[in-house]
């Protein structure tokens, strides 16, 4: 299995029967593959759908129905279009009930930064301090370290995306809860072992007992 | 009736150094024959306001690669390559608002509110420089309205009289902007006789719509 | 001709073609009778329709079509209907050319108090304070005296509906503009002498020169 | 597929003493049949949130009526005597709000801002007691969101998920509050299959529905 299929895998199962969730460009999206079509899970993107769905067939896209990133997607039966005010009404006014997304670090006190890295790539924040800072929970979708170097820290160096904490971080090695007593690890990821997690990980763990292997939602695209 | 204007007439009521709304989430949902006409026109300077700039000599693109735009305030500008260029080479001086934030700020422009309580932001680099108001111990940033010249938006269906209704994601800043700007000028796919689009479907009253470009010939 | 009818011809003149305009219930409602259908004239009311028109034939009325006052009306085609908030946006954010509405009492500055008398009549703004704050002209309709007291005074004793000037005071004896250099007495009604105004009114009025007798708009119900 | 209960069912979810938003101009556009099992349930001490408490006896009024709302936030009590009785008589207390102010209190509860920022009021008694907030040396008044345990609104058109549509001027406050509740209520005139109501037309996604009201039997 792929990396972010386990990442995605994980991921789905976090999300909750008839609820409205925003998935992120790229990796995030990508969740949507393992959730079950009849739980009711509503995905709505920024520019103002509720009720997103996969890529429609070749030849049938519509140039005014797109995702956050401007690629033509499809719609459920019953979906909903919105303008960009009632769009982030619905995400800053708490009715989201979680933000998946990819970070370029988090660090020990759930802190989370995915917009910036000053100087080198500046591409604006869009949507991602909106959701992270009024989605009823903010889950990092990631891989835990980018070209060896982990993204898991001590502390953020760049800047931060809110100073709302983050409610879970899963990786391709772990699933990981900060709380009030720092970074819990909650799961490894299959043949994982405690020690590369730790390895890949300059952010200090918090392991209480046994660290069970994670389970991976049954969906398939 | 509202005035009806070919893109490169409408363009000249827009003066160099005037600040644009202009609609649209990485182009889809601009005015697109509007702002070939405007980039076209070697008029520069201007303030645009808008959530990105599209792709690089795509949509708002294209007053980008034309160097019409000195200031820019938008959400996200990493899928133009170009913007982020003018923006380090000091061509064009790019204020970054969160998503969120920009469009409750275009809101409260047009609805006469003196500005925009959120906590998105707060902390970060995002609000530095701007004021955080305690209220019963909570911080909120305070973000500023704003307002512009000229609103360009596009919208699916007008009417002799501008009402305006929207489809799909092509809807998103298109009537927001057309509250907060001066003078709007609106570009549709179709522009059908007054009664055609039932009171419930316009999400523009006509009577803030300035302009209408006609179809295409 | 009677006192509204005066007033109604008289504010019907200040009105701007295709300009969008508020029509207070009871005597202000009146004014869109002389009004031109072909001015473009818009009107609007707040609980949320831009193009509202007269009543609907007998039998022909619609129980979810109706003025701020709760009455069935019609609509102009091309009518549009929007929500509260939309509404009050209008009227917040200085799209409402002009808003015509009755009075208590006005005074010198300009001032208007039309909400409220404390201990007596408690019916709530309403709509009112956002009007005559938001519209760019407010024009006040009212008769010039009530049960033969004067409502235009040195200083409104009732709580003020806003801090913002009036635009103009119509009433059936005299076209009033408030200025910085206080009531400027614009107009006198047909048959009306200046000192009969004068007499009417308790706010020293400033008078320049001849005051001419009001025109009134020509067009009938 | 939302629950969808008779509105004596409904009525059930909502204890003694909750906050309610009701939808509705002078009762046009509220939810009536669920307001005449309300004032029938003898329930009481609710706050209520809304534009008016429309004539004696009717709609808002039967609660009224019912002695059931002991505090009232609205903008307009003057078509209904009996909420001005019970006012002076000091059995409901009742807090007046300009109708634009009102509405955007209630949309900042339902977008999650800190509060509203408005000239309306500014130096006037409906001001006192509340901040003035100084902006580049203007005045603004600062006025608190709003929310509530439940909104009870009126539709003309619902889904099976509880996509909702509204219908001429009986939409007024109804998709603001909509969004400002814990528990959304709605009572809709048509109920349809999923896919009837278009995507554009919906006005309140059903997602943030909670229960719809059966039609009549």
């Amino acid at each position: 299995m792929k990396p972010e299929e386990i990442i995605q895998r994980r991921v789905a199962l976090e999300l909750k029967p008839n609820t409205l969730v925003n998935l992120g460009i790229g990796l995030p999206t990508g969740v949507a593959r393992y959730i079950d079509p009849a739980a009711g899970i509503l995905f709505e993107s920024e520019n103002g759908i509720v009720g997103l769905a996969a890529k429609p067939p070749e030849g049938m896209d519509d140039p005014e129905l797109t995702d956050a990133g401007g690629n033509t997607v499809s719609a459920i039966p019953g979906a909903a279009t919105i303008d960009s005010a009632v769009s982030f009404g619905l995400i800053r006014g708490g009715h989201l009930e979680a933000t998946v997304l990819g970070a370029l670090q988090v660090d020990e006190e759930g802190m989370l930064a995915n917009w910036v890295v000053p100087g080198k790539m500046v591409p604006g924040m869009g949507g991602a301090m909106d959701l992270v800072t009024g989605a009823r929970r903010v889950i990092v979708a990631m891989n835990h370290t980018a070209k060896g170097a982990p993204k898991i820290v001590p502390k953020c160096t760049l800047p931060l995306t809110s100073i709302r904490r983050v409610s879970l971080i899963v990786t391709d090695m772990a699933v990981i809860e900060p709380t009030d007593a720092g970074l819990v690890l909650r799961e490894r990821a299959p043949g994982v072992t405690l020690e590369q997690i730790v390895a890949a990980t300059t952010a200090k763990l918090v392991v209480e007992g046994e660290v069970p292997e994670m389970k991976l939602g049954v969906g398939g695209a | 009736m509202k005035p009806h204007l070919k893109p490169e007439d409408a363009v000249n009521l827009i003066p160099d150094g005037a600040s644009l709304m202009i609609g649209g989430f990485m182009g889809v949902g601009s005015p697109h024959r509007l702002l070939d006409a405007l980039a076209a026109s070697g008029k520069r300077n201007f303030t645009v306001i808008a959530n990105d700039t599209a792709r690089p000599g795509y949509a708002i693109g294209k007053l980008i690669r034309a160097g019409a735009v000195s200031r820019l305030i938008a959400s996200h500008i990493g899928l133009n390559p170009e913007t982020q260029k003018g923006m380090i080479a000091g061509e064009i001086d790019v204020e970054l608002v969160p998503q969120g934030t920009l469009v409750e700020r275009i809101r409260a422009g047009g609805y006469g509110l003196g500005g925009v309580l959120t906590k998105t932001g707060l902390g970060t680099i995002a609000a530095e420089g701007q004021r955080t108001i305690d209220i019963d111990g909570e911080q909120w940033v305070l973000a500023s309205p704003l307002k512009a010249d000229f609103a360009l938006i596009a919208a699916d269906q007008a009417d002799y009289i501008g009402n305006l209704q929207y489809q799909l994601t092509a809807t998103n800043f298109n009537p927001i902007m057309a509250m907060a700007a001066e003078t709007v000028i609106a570009e549709s796919r179709e522009i059908l006789p007054v009664g055609m689009i039932p009171p419930d479907i316009v999400k523009t009253p006509g009577v803030i719509v300035d302009y209408l470009i006609e179809r295409a010939a």
